[in-house]
């Protein structure tokens, strides 16, 4: 049973993403929307917790990322980019979601 | 599949609501069935049709109130979170003796069994919220 | 799929500096005609919510506590607390409210909902269950 | 000592009004001015007429009409915040073509510079948001 | 120029209360109110934070701490609990107040 | 009191995720009419306010960074930025927007507005303002 789990918070205001990460399972993904892809900072110190998650798909919506200036050059390896169509299909591919407000 | 979407949050405080109609047009666009949108907690005020937003920024409900029209979308107000912030329908408004109402169209004040039966109806339920 | 689906009510959030908490109750209330099987679960902040003692006479609110204890009435019999974020908190299981069910395959005894399970096990939890309602 | 106070959000979904108002009523009974209550971002939703709360509990707009009635409390909406959220009055009803207002007893709609001048004026400007 | 710093979100949610307590200087008051009080529960792991502001005042709203059940038996040492009135003289007696929202 | 009161709009949250910051620069943005002594100062994720590179198409929602750029023709001079905050972000001050204003007594060069200080001076800086604006 997968979980989908969506972060809408900035990992440097909010301990949301923490807490999602302790919860997730092998085989689960995570999708970081609103303010949550902040977590995805190259060089930024909440960068390490994501990098740490293993086994763990990680997603960010590329509307999010683009209203907020963060380029492909500015985030880590290993970050799947995600349209809201992509969006819909890891709601599809997963059995459930998790909204980690 | 057929979805269920739930908005915790009002318009422009929070991308919230953003988040969920974005999330609604590409469901659409890709087939699914949105069985229902749910407006729960401060969601509520994302029903009224009273807001005027500045003329070069999109105005959300109207962009709810249209898909709702364009896809026959099912866009349920919770009552009881309703009535704590001031959404009324033309029932409400005779029920608690108010002198206006202001729910937008396409919009429905229900109750919250509609959230638990979307949940018991939806292949998948997926929450916005702050 | 089942008639009966397995309804988590997932609550992370502190009561009184918002309504999450308290509205979710709502949910859960309402839902229990739905004949569900129905599991509350408490995580990070939302242990906060079944922390014994709340008067609310001074900040001048609805004091909702008395309506967690009513949920056996509900027929609720499963709440999951996390250890971890008790102990993260400084609270012990002493510090929270009681909440108990009848169970009817056991002559009808008085017995406490609440569990007190561990991060992994709450991870399991999520992942066992059909529908999550997220507060 | 002269306050302002300033409110970010609605009533219900977060304390930030119960606090701004337990506030306000303990300044004014230790003999504070209260120059002006300024209500910003979803702030301005507590100033909608058209709320029924639980009866049991309090009844958050009410309270501000009735405190500002007692005290001559100028309770102001930001109008631009308003328009994003659907707070509105006769004159907003009539510029925006709206069929309905909303406006509470005790408030008023006026401008951004009600906020400035109240942090001119006052001694101390007091926040509560989330 | 002394300051009255308040910090409404729990210490176990949001990085405000560190980010409050990085921004404080001596002479300053901080105030915790709403969600805000959890920093004070003995045990907890925020309370350490809150105990090495050294040279500040710290306060916490009584309408807040009963609300949630936090009674003086589960607080650290060292916090002055403050009624609503409180609250308004902690204003008058700082020049200025900046809300940690 | 003086005529004129140092106000400074402490800005800590980011863009787009919650209309603070956007409504806070409408603040500014009306407040330049009343010749106070304006500075703002972005502490915590308020940095991320200044990244530059938006593109707001896709989300849908108005793009208002080019109002901070424009803060220079309403006399706004002084932009604090937290040094330690851009750090633990992984920014630079090479990933923010320019800001800009011509200085009336150096014949009106064009100079940057941003200034990047210490955690320490920022403290400071909220010590010696009259009116803080918090968002």
């Amino acid at each position: 049973m997968a979980l989908l789990h969506t972060v809408n918070k900035s990992p440097y205001q909010c301990t949301s993403l923490q807490s999602c990460l302790q919860h997730v399972r092998a085989g689960d993904t995570l999708l970081l929307i609103e303010d949550g892809v902040y977590a995805v900072l190259k060089g930024g110190k909440a960068a390490e917790a994501l990098s740490a998650a293993n086994g763990v798909k990680v997603a960010a919506l590329s509307a999010d990322l683009k209203a907020r200036g963060i380029g492909a050059e500015k985030m880590i390896d290993g970050i799947e980019v995600v349209d809201y169509g992509g969006f819909v299909d890891l709601v599809e591919q997963t059995d459930k979601t998790q909204a980690w407000l | 599949m057929k979805l269920g979407i739930v908005v915790y949050e009002g318009p422009y405080q929070h991308e919230a609501s953003d988040t969920a109609y974005n999330f609604a047009v590409a469901a659409l666009q890709k087939g699914h069935e949105i069985f229902r949108v749910f407006f729960y907690h401060d969601g509520v005020n994302n029903g009224t049709r009273l807001t005027t937003p500045p003329q070069d920024d999109r105005h959300i409900q109207q962009r709810w109130s249209e898909l709702a029209e364009k896809h026959g979308l099912d866009l349920v107000v919770c009552v009881a979170a309703a009535q704590r912030r001031g959404i009324v329908d033309e029932d409400e408004k005779n029920r608690h003796g108010k002198d206006a109402d202001n729910i937008a169209p396409g919009f429905r004040i229900s109750g919250l069994g509609q959230l638990i039966e979307a949940g018991i109806q939806c292949d998948r339920l997926v929450t916005f919220g702050d | 799929m089942s008639d009966v689906k397995k309804f988590l009510y997932v609550n992370r959030k502190a009561p009184h500096g918002t309504i999450y908490a308290w509205e979710s109750l709502e949910v859960v209330l309402i839902g229990a005609a739905f004949e569900q099987d129905v599991a509350l679960a408490f995580v990070d902040d939302g242990v906060f919510q079944l922390v014994k003692g709340w008067d609310t006479g001074e900040l001048g609110v609805k004091n909702f506590q008395p309506s967690f204890t009513a949920l056996g009435d509900y027929d609720v019999q499963k709440v999951y607390v996390e250890r971890e974020a008790l102990e993260e908190r400084g609270l012990t299981e002493g510090d929270l409210i009681e909440m108990t069910y009848e169970d009817e395959d056991d002559d009808w005894a008085e017995k406490s909902s609440i569990r007190i399970v561990s991060r992994e096990e709450m991870a399991a939890i999520m992942a066992d269950s059909d529908v999550i309602l997220s507060f």
